[in-house]
């Protein structure tokens, strides 16, 4: 198998970026850490709001607050995708050094990521695509940090990529982020584990079956016992 | 002591052709703009820039690259997020034509990599980046069972850093998210220049909520508050 | 979150036999006294006991070392300054005697090894110690023509740290020197532990001046201003 | 020439402590960042005061004021001694990493540090007595980081013991601070460099000759040219 693989996408319209942020933050525990990256992990905090999770961002700043309106920016205040956010009660501010401490010291308990593929393995490409031709250099960020030191690592991302290559392969084509470091992969069609047995398919939106998904997948699934389908 | 510079222009009179410059900031907040804007009138040639990124938000670091005074950038995010936009910038261009070499680490590295130059350890190993573009060439090493590449401290000539408040004496503290990497560049610079946006006299800032003691910044300018524009990346 | 506890003893209750435990302070300053006051009360066996040094100003330590408790400590400034004091010095007769092993390393050294600890960076190599016993059974590499020794990284099971102003969710603030050590054992505690002076409700203390941000912090415990002897070393 | 060469006291009296401290702060240049030891060198900040010089202390203090008087103690804020200090204008608080940071980063401009043996090369034993039968365990403190991080090293310490053995010797015999790490040694009866060439005698004290300087050293030491009386 390899990333030329046949894909075919199945009728089911796949679900709207929005639903994978929700199904992600129905899976994050109450009182954890939690860095989101950028692109739909951004969404995910829409879904958090009341609940108590504290949000990490890597330009130093703890329980980062939702994304400021007129009003209330300060521009002194922005998260790492140079948005201006909130402050809430019991927010804190450090340097650079002391944030990538708590994420590269295992202190993050989710980090949220998007990616270009994801192996079979839980290898993570995301940072750098090739087409772009620039060779070895390129936005990494905080990116091989995270998904080197996040406790657990969910990737949010479509299944295909736009023009329907598949993006959870074998093994990844493009530059990694981090070998063998993807916990779960929750795409718009699937949510799927990475074990050491494989990669295991947990659920899929409803409508689509397992052999759907397989069919968008360059990677063998293993199909849960519990396999069920995407609830929110 | 007393380490007011009356200009910015007097307090980078030395920089020097070839000198290796950190500038502090992240996308929009807490850039030395005041610094960098003197810098590029001064007009000397091949720098090294150390930095997040070039020109997205710190727009005035764009003068340096564009009247060819930049030999080489180390970044972590070093072009516009989106590839097109990238296309048209006038740094991800001159990277293209060879122009600027460029290196880039991941940011916790590059965080810790100028920290160990201002405290005066040589190297550390740390396990990001392993078995990607960022090992290659370097030595990976296996502690408890996990790989770890080494990586080697970054010291600077000059870093160039902005502070919200700032003492006679060098005593700096940032604002809200304006800290990021100013703190580390401020250790890790040989002669390390802050411009600030209030100046107060020594002993009017609370010693036990300094971001940066004294004792690494050799310069102090008062620039006073910009305004700062909206920035999308 | 709400990460405070009823009681000291409840906050160290899962304290196990065999765990490696850092202390804050230095001498008098910042120490985890009830912590540890409580801890001497368990009477769990075999620990490694990570702290400046035993017994000069931090008394209650010496609770732990007369009972038992204590298997190692690693140190890096171990004895009282006196060698006639030490020779009836309790935790240096058991060194003695080979009750107690010790490790010494240099101060800079030994909070670096914390902080990595902490921040998840395995190993690092640092000039200090180069051609003393410190080098003993470690490697020494040269970089920029300098010699350099490896240390690794010092995690620890439990961290006791003692801070002036904390809130609910573990946002810590040290007064003046008493902050010392325990921030880099606060980042280095797989679960840290925190007696603070005053508990504040989350949102009570000023973002911008925590000293150690609560996502280091596990539990938190409001023990009260103490009373502090005055102490000769 | 070893530890145990025959050492002849001269008949003048050496110089207080005091004097020492204040030969030494009388070579500290304005503007500088100093760090003091614990025993003679802490005295080297009764001469100071008034001047623009500013004391680090390893603890985490920058503007280390002087010895606080009763009332005007604060539990929370000693030195390296564990001795209550006052505040200054100035003065700011940090943990030991950023205070070491300062102190191995080469921040510090001058470091004054006892001693109980330095060689001709400038190695420092500083740390560890062995007639206390400690083995390689000992109280090595901050003097490790400050003999190889300091810009400058001034060592201030009695000439001879107080048994009458030198303690400027060839090779030391006692376990190292660091190696090469020493640029002047002020004692009670002299002001030496270390160069590359070797021990350079600066100075004496008032009474006392250069021959009577070697005869308690048990190092080869080249007279200066400049060779002089000890001025304070």
């Amino acid at each position: 198998m390899s990333s030329t693989k046949k894909i075919i996408i199945p009728e089911m319209p796949p679900i709207e970026r929005e639903m994978i942020a929700l199904r992600i933050a129905n899976m994050l525990e109450e009182g954890s850490y939690v860095n989101l990256g950028i692109g739909i992990p951004t969404l995910v905090s829409d879904w958090i709001e009341g609940r108590d999770i504290i949000l990490q961002s890597e330009i130093g700043m703890l329980k980062c607050g939702p994304l400021a309106e007129e009003g209330g920016i300060e521009q002194d205040r922005i998260n790492a995708s140079c948005e201006f956010v909130m402050e809430l009660p019991g927010s804190s501010y450090f340097d650079i050094g002391t944030s990538f401490a708590m994420i590269r010291g295992g202190h993050i308990d989710v980090a949220v990521l998007g990616a270009l593929q994801v192996s079979a393995k839980g290898d993570l490409a995301g940072w750098n695509n090739p087409s772009r031709g620039l060779g070895n250099v390129g936005n990494i960020g905080g990116s091989m940090d995270l998904a080197a030191g996040a406790k657990k690592l969910i990737v949010a991302m479509d299944h295909v990529t736009v023009d329907g290559k598949a993006k959870i392969l074998k093994e990844c084509t493009y530059p990694l982020t981090a070998k063998v470091c993807v916990d779960i992969i929750v795409t718009n069609y699937a949510l799927i584990e990475v074990t050491p047995r494989g990669l295991v398919l947990k659920e899929a939106i409803a409508g689509v079956t397992a052999e759907d998904v397989q069919n968008m997948t360059a990677a063998p699934l293993i199909i849960a016992d519990d396999f069920q389908e995407m609830e929110f | 002591m007393n380490k007011v510079y009356d200009s910015v222009e007097a307090a980078i009179r030395d920089v020097f052709e070839g000198a290796v410059i950190a500038f502090g900031g992240f996308f929009s907040a807490g850039r030395p703009a005041e610094l960098t804007k003197a810098l590029a009138k001064k007009n000397v040639k091949d720098l090294t820039i150390v930095l997040q990124q070039v020109g997205t938000g710190n727009e005035e670091i764009l003068d340096l690259v564009t009247s060819g005074q930049v030999k080489k950038a180390i970044c972590n995010y070093p072009f516009p997020r989106s590839a097109s936009k990238g296309t048209n910038h006038p740094f991800e261009q001159a990277v293209r034509k060879g122009e600027i070499e460029v290196e880039v680490y991941p940011m916790g590295t590059f965080v810790e990599k100028l920290r160990c130059a201002g405290a005066g350890l040589p190297a550390f190993y740390t396990p990001t980046g392993v078995g990607t573009v960022v090992t290659e060439g370097k030595e990976v090493r296996i502690f408890n069972g996990r790989e770890a590449l080494l990586e080697k401290a970054l010291p600077v000539d000059f870093a160039f850093v902005h502070a919200w408040k700032g003492d006679r004496e060098g005593n700096l503290i940032y604002h809200d998210t304006a800290q990021n990497y100013n703190t580390a560049m401020a250790m890790a610079g040989a002669i390390t220049i802050a411009e600030v946006e209030f100046l107060f006299e020594t002993g009017d800032l609370d010693g036990s909520y300094i971001h940066t003691p004294g004792i690494f910044v050799k310069r102090v300018i008062e620039t006073g508050r910009p305004e700062r524009d909206i920035v999308a990346i």
